[in-house]
């Protein structure tokens, strides 16, 4: 509340309506005077309101501010308060939460019923402060629980624990152990996010000549090899299929070149140029 | 294993873990046959204790588990070894924090109702990613709003080992008699 | 301020430093007119030195300064605070090793352009170092990017004999249903 500037008086001179623009149209009528118990110089009032938490906070601070008890405050007087506070804030155009002008209405209505008279045939009838009493008392109990959250001592601002370097531990640490059913669940999301399913045409070479890319790769980072050396008889025609296809995704991907010194001379695979000057970036 | 190596090793653990330890944490420090008993650790958790009598540091069971802190009356000094500033928590957020912590399981919705204003998405967010507040379930109300609570490193940080140990809610004071019985009729300050 | 107070804060300071303090940052908890002179320093240090004689921690001189540092004797039981926690790899690591996977050999941009983030240097050393995967060659293409694929380690973890095994991208998409925990036996001839 450091921001509550101390009420100034209204200048002494003119009474009241005097020329010049209004300060705001307060429910149609011209308002030149600020009231008393309300006045705020304007640049102060933004940061003011900005220190309450809401309607039911603004309340409060107007039944503190006049050392009211909650249990018995003058509806009237604290609903003419609020509104002030409403009004100006509007006029100001300040950016009003809905819950305030939901509050406003409230106590207007709590006020209309004050004013009826009661009969005896209406005695018990719920008085109609106790609902606003009840929400103002809950809140006060939080808004002071808040309070007390923050008076405790807490971890970063006055308290810290102990944490030591460890000693050289021995006995290496476990490596992650991962799924396959994890490693699958990965490449499903990051393919439904990259929509490949739909946009991207799926490639259908199995994904043995994908492997045998690699291997063929792998073998080929130590130079040049005689593309008969590539195939593994044992492994049948299948096997032989798989690697020349291989050797074709690669040839089109320019990321093998074939070489032949001289017309029936073996044919050579390399990895395609000057991959086998640089060994790492 | 004699008590001294025992009350070592905790000794170490609780100061080279950067969390608290529950007591089961402390027992999985031991292979099974030199696994001490409940009743070993907890005299050897009090011998720690008294051990710090006089140190500058403390044993303090939090919501976690235990762990050794600085004492807070040295803190003036301490806290001199950071440059930055503490976090400062607005009003907002702990008034929702307040609420989570003395009425779990909460709703939203029913955080708004006391507070009068909306709650912002951002604070639930930051209390869930300091991970004080976590969502315990759904209120099986149209919508199935989360119901949130607190957890046991919103304890930790502060200082709590249970929710026992936070402030007790200022009373709230019935109304039905304390009210002023309304004027039979229209005329106010009658009396 | 008493030998015995200096002790403390030095002792405090130490113990919720997060690193080695120098002397100077010693110097620097204190306001002008209660700073230590150095000969103090050293004597407060050398105290909580001998007061460590028969605790679980022991002051230690490193490069940069001082610190409070776990006893080497207790490592096989202080490493088990560790152990208890399996260390998890990220979801951009698994994303990055499916990528290498199925689509090898493939440069760390064709991943990126996949996954839509850029993959960090980190993940790639972490899966060569666990040898999942090496650098097959590189791509003629300006900066020469390396081409990643997979090793023969990789199916020997997964317990594949070659790469054939692993789903088709067709299956992967109904993947999701098949990772889903079976029924209970009892329920599977329904329907």
């Amino acid at each position: 509340m450091n921001a509550e500037p101390a009420a100034l008086s209204p200048a002494p001179d003119g009474a009241g309506q005097a020329e010049g623009p209004p300060l705001a149209i307060v429910r149609g009528e011209p308002l030149t005077l600020v009231p008393r118990d309300l006045y705020i110089p304007p640049d102060a009032l933004e940061v003011f309101l900005e220190t309450f938490e809401g309607p039911l906070d603004l309340l409060l601070y107007l039944i503190k501010r006049q050392n009211l008890d909650i249990l018995d405050i003058p509806i009237a007087e604290i609903t003419r308060q609020y509104m002030g506070y409403i009004e100006l804030m509007q006029e100001m155009r300040l950016e009003l939460a809905a819950e305030y002008l939901v509050m406003a209405a409230m106590l207007a209505e709590i006020k209309s019923r004050m004013l009826l008279p009661r009969s005896a045939a209406v005695e018990d009838e719920d008085d109609p402060r106790a609902e606003l009493v009840r929400r103002l008392q809950e809140y006060e109990q939080f808004k002071q629980a808040a309070q007390d959250l923050d008076d405790l001592p807490r971890l970063e601002r006055d308290l810290f624990p102990a944490t030591l370097a460890p000693p050289p531990l021995t006995g290496e640490r476990p490596l992650p152990e991962v799924g396959l059913d994890e490693l699958l669940l990965a490449l499903r999301e990051v393919l439904q996010r990259a929509d490949m399913f739909t946009h991207h045409q799926i490639r259908r070479e199995p994904l043995s000549v994908r492997e045998r890319m690699s291997r063929v790769l792998e073998a080929l980072g130590q130079g040049p090899v005689p593309f008969a050396a590539l195939f593994t008889l044992e492994e049948g025609r299948r096997g032989v299929v798989v690697t020349f296809l291989a050797v074709l995704e690669l040839l089109k991907a320019h990321l093998v070149e074939l070489a032949q010194a001289e017309l029936f001379a073996p044919i050579y695979l390399s990895a395609a140029r000057r991959a086998d000057v640089a060994h790492d970036t | 294993m004699t008590p001294e190596l025992l009350c070592r090793i905790l000794e170490g653990a609780l100061l080279a873990a950067d969390r608290p330890l529950s007591l089961e944490q402390m027992e999985r420090l031991f292979e099974d046959a030199e696994r001490p008993s409940r009743a070993e650790l907890r005299k050897a958790l009090d011998a720690l204790a008294q051990a710090c009598d006089d140190r500058g540091y403390e044993l303090r069971q939090v919501g976690s588990g235990y762990r050794f802190q600085v004492r807070e009356s040295l803190s003036p000094w301490i806290a001199r070894l950071w440059e930055e500033r503490p976090p400062r928590y607005s009003r907002a957020l702990l008034e929702t924090l307040a609420l989570i912590a003395y009425r779990q399981p909460i709703t939203r919705a029913e955080i708004e109702a006391v507070r009068g204003v909306t709650v912002s998405t951002q604070i639930i967010k930051t209390l869930t990613e300091r991970e004080w507040v976590s969502v315990l379930g759904h209120k099986e109300v149209p919508g199935r709003p989360a119901l949130y609570g607190t957890t046991p490193r919103f304890l930790d940080y502060f200082n709590l080992s249970s929710l026992d140990e936070l402030p007790s809610l200022m009373a709230l004071r019935d109304l039905g008699s304390a009210l002023d019985p309304l004027p039979p009729s229209g005329e106010q300050g009658r009396k």
